[in-house]
């Protein structure tokens, strides 16, 4: 697989790994059907992300993928990280293989989903989200 | 930086001995064996040659030697060959669910043009059940295709007991040989087979040649159409370098196969032994003890595949693996999924396949770098956490 | 002895520069292009500018360059992945009575699975009529191949009107322009072209390797299974190295190709005008203008090919015939009967096919040969003897 520096980089040294002990919002998504999987843990504070850290289970494109997007919320508030798309970490990991991109979609729908776990904990309304099963599928097929 | 290839199954170098007399035939002698002239002729005569080596690798004539532009045209060469040649006789063949695609695509085509087709499950080490393959033979049944050696766990089928069925009943044996082809002893004449497929490039001829060997009176017909080649059998000028390179590989390769076994189970058990010894929660996938001498094939729980690569290819190893994310395919390998491995499972597997040029200091080195990565992929996966 | 080669037509030898960098796919950079690590990235990269430059020679873009093992089997992948793909749109062919075995066997081929076939005739210069064609069309009609030059006697088609003409009663077209690249300039998308074939063998790239071009939208379908290879339509593992040479060679043609035009086309002309001045009943083959730089085809009336081929070769000239007694079939050329040759004018010719490496010396050295062989062999005949 042809990956970028900047993958092989956030490959080779993911950055924020690991669990947080007392995380407030926690997203888990894919399966090791699939061979995928990934888990994002948030530390929330005024609406804003003080800490995060990931699990995963899958390429080099998913585990970089992973410490990319870490990286681009970490001291967001929830409304800028849950704007961040797919395809934004493909961009700042310098592009993925075409059959390398719902590795990153990955990334976005945990996100996504940790922050909804934080606001329904905190007693908000889940905000609208929307899964990309329509990419998932077309490469793991299920 | 040191590099070490460990994926003799994926392809292989050229031998230097090879390349040299290849390129003899592409820039000096390199008629075309169909013309009159002494071009044509030098051209005609070193493919001849060629074809006595190749028969001589496997036990067979050399007039039962028909080249093809490798694995999988003779694959294709067999399977729709002798369908279509066969087809008033019966309508059935039996294979198995572990062949390559090569095969398994060629059967899922016959299927929609009217053929029906069996395809044997194997047990957890991937070998077929002799008992399941005479159960499923029926009177339409005309030919039997099953793999000589795994391509990915490196089992080897019971050969000479198939071909020992196939006679009895009366149906062509067709074994796919390309990954036990230089790796195994082989004899068609023995071990009754009809039809074997060879691949240069998987014992260090070039790419773009392997044969079909097709036993004398077996009913075949040609696939690719065109010019009378290959005595009818297979169109289109003759690949005269890679040809003679296939000769010359399988000479070679026939003088060293008994070291060559020797040489590789050695490396081969010691890499397992050690892998066993040096990193908890993995498991050894295919046979105990029939498995070609090359191959170790592990599942390294909660990890993944390609992510194993990339840290060994970081690290000089080029090896291989069975998940779907390393192909950017659809689902893990079709073999281990058939061996009844979870789907974690496969998608942790490393395939290791040794072969010409490994030493035992290639084998060290692994040994020390393989813990390592592992742990740190496994510090970095949700599964191994819970 | 000096040796001669006047059959570039039949088979060319490999350019250094291209057997060269081929090579260095062979021993080390060899490995699998499907493979996750360097050795398989490396192997794709090369992959990737060798599309590029095959692509370059013909106005394509790489992706819709094919690989194949050649010629032949880009001609069966041609008619055979369309007539498959698309006979629910209707099951005509049209193509013609002079081309290559690789297509009217293939058509045959097709013949007995449901398919009809239109072979247009040819005029005297082998030339199709473009009313002919246009007569042939029906609402069943999906596809037209008809091929870019001849082998045998070089006849140029009108290409470009035939494209327009496909283009305009939406039906597809393919050509077999394996002779005309790198003797012809040519450009795919101004002709309307919408599949083409080539072979590396014919242009000083390696045997085994060719090139089906698909212009993107065309539906066609895999004719050999295995592997997702080729983006699904050819599977197999990929022959790097010869994939790297056919890029090389194309690369060269390209750059040369106004040159060999100027080169060949005036060696050629000298051969045919000494030829015609110096012998007696002899008659040239083909179109006078329309007809690529390097061919020249004679009969000679009242003497066989075989023997005037056994006798240049003797003298070190390496050329080839339509007899049929130098092929060992049945009939002599199918090209120059479907011209309107008698079969005696067809059994006693002579093509010459020029290419790299021929010099205005080897043309002389021809021409001074070639007077005495004939009279000699007339001097046996029992027809000229009449
Ligand atoms: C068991 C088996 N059969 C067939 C093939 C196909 O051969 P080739 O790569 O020469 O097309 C391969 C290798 O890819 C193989 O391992
Ligand atoms: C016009 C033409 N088409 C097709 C072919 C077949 O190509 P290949 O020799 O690569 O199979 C040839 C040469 O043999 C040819 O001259
Ligand atoms: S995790 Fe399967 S392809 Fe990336
Ligand atoms: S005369 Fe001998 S083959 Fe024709």
């Amino acid at each position: 697989m042809n990956y970028s520096e900047k993958v092989m980089d956030h490959f080779m040294n993911p950055r924020n790994v690991g669990e947080i002990a007392d995380a407030n919002g926690v997203g888990e998504v894919g399966n090791a059907v699939c061979g995928d999987i990934m888990k994002i843990y948030l530390k929330v504070e005024n609406n804003r992300i003080l800490d995060v850290k990931f699990n995963t289970f899958g390429c080099g494109s998913a585990i970089a993928s992973s410490s990319m997007a870490t990286e681009m919320i970490k001291g967001k508030t929830l409304e800028e990280a849950w704007d961040l798309t797919n395809k934004a970490v493909a961009e700042a990991l310098d592009g993925l293989p075409p059959v390398k991109m719902h590795c990153s979609v990955l990334a976005e729908e945990a996100v996504h989903k940790a922050i909804n776990d934080y606001r329904i904990s905190q007693g908000l309304k889940p905000w609208d989200y929307k899964e990309h099963t329509d990419i998932h599928e077309q490469v793991h097929g299920h | 930086m040191k590099r070490i290839y460990f994926d003799h199954s994926a392809t292989t170098p050229v031998h230097p001995e090879v390349a040299a007399v290849l390129v003899n035939y592409m820039t000096d002698l390199f008629g075309n064996p169909s013309s009159v002239h002494s071009f044509g002729r030098e051209a005609r005569k070193a493919m001849d040659q060629a074809r006595r080596q190749v028969a001589a690798l496997i036990g067979a004539e050399s007039e039962e030697i028909f080249f093809t532009s490798g694995g999988t045209e003779a694959d294709n060469l067999a399977i729709k060959g002798v369908a279509l040649a066969n087809k008033k006789k019966g309508n059935h063949i039996i294979t198995t669910l572990i062949e390559h695609h090569a095969i398994l695509h060629t059967c899922e085509y016959l299927e929609k043009n009217g053929f029906q087709v069996t395809y044997l499950p194997v047990d957890e080490y991937g070998m077929i059940s002799l008992e399941a393959l005479e159960r499923s033979i029926t009177d339409q049944t005309i030919l039997i295709s099953i793999m000589y050696a795994n391509n990915e766990v490196g089992t080897v089928q019971p050969i000479a007991e198939i071909g020992r069925l196939a006679r009895q009943r009366n149906i062509y044996f067709h074994t796919d040989a390309v990954q036990a082809a230089s790796n195994l002893p082989i004899d068609v004449k023995k071990d009754g087979i009809d039809l074997l497929t060879l691949s240069g490039h998987k014992f260090n001829a070039p790419k773009g040649i392997g044969a079909l060997y097709v036993r004398r009176g077996v009913r075949i017909e040609a696939v690719q159409h065109g010019g009378g080649h290959e005595r009818n059998l297979r169109a289109g000028t003759e690949n005269v370098p890679a040809i003679v390179g296939l000769g010359k590989a399988a000479e070679i390769a026939a003088q060293n196969l008994t070291d060559k076994i020797v040489t590789l189970t050695t490396l081969r058990n010691t890499l397992i032994e050690g892998v066993m010894a040096e990193i908890p929660h993995v498991k050894l996938n295919g046979h105990p003890t029939q498995r070609i001498p090359g191959n170790a094939n592990f599942s390294f729980l909660s990890l993944e595949g390609e992510s194993l690569l990339l840290n060994l290819d970081l690290k000089g190893i080029a090896a291989s693996s069975g998940s779907a994310c390393s192909a950017g395919s659809l689902d893990p390998s079709h073999v281990l999924l058939a061996m009844g491995l979870s789907h974690e499972a496969a998608h942790g597997s490393l395939r290791i396949s040794l072969g010409w040029g490994n030493t035992m200091e290639d084998v060290q080195y692994f040994l020390n770098v393989i813990p390592e990565i592992v742990e740190r992929l496994r510090a970095i996966s949700p599964l191994h956490a819970e």
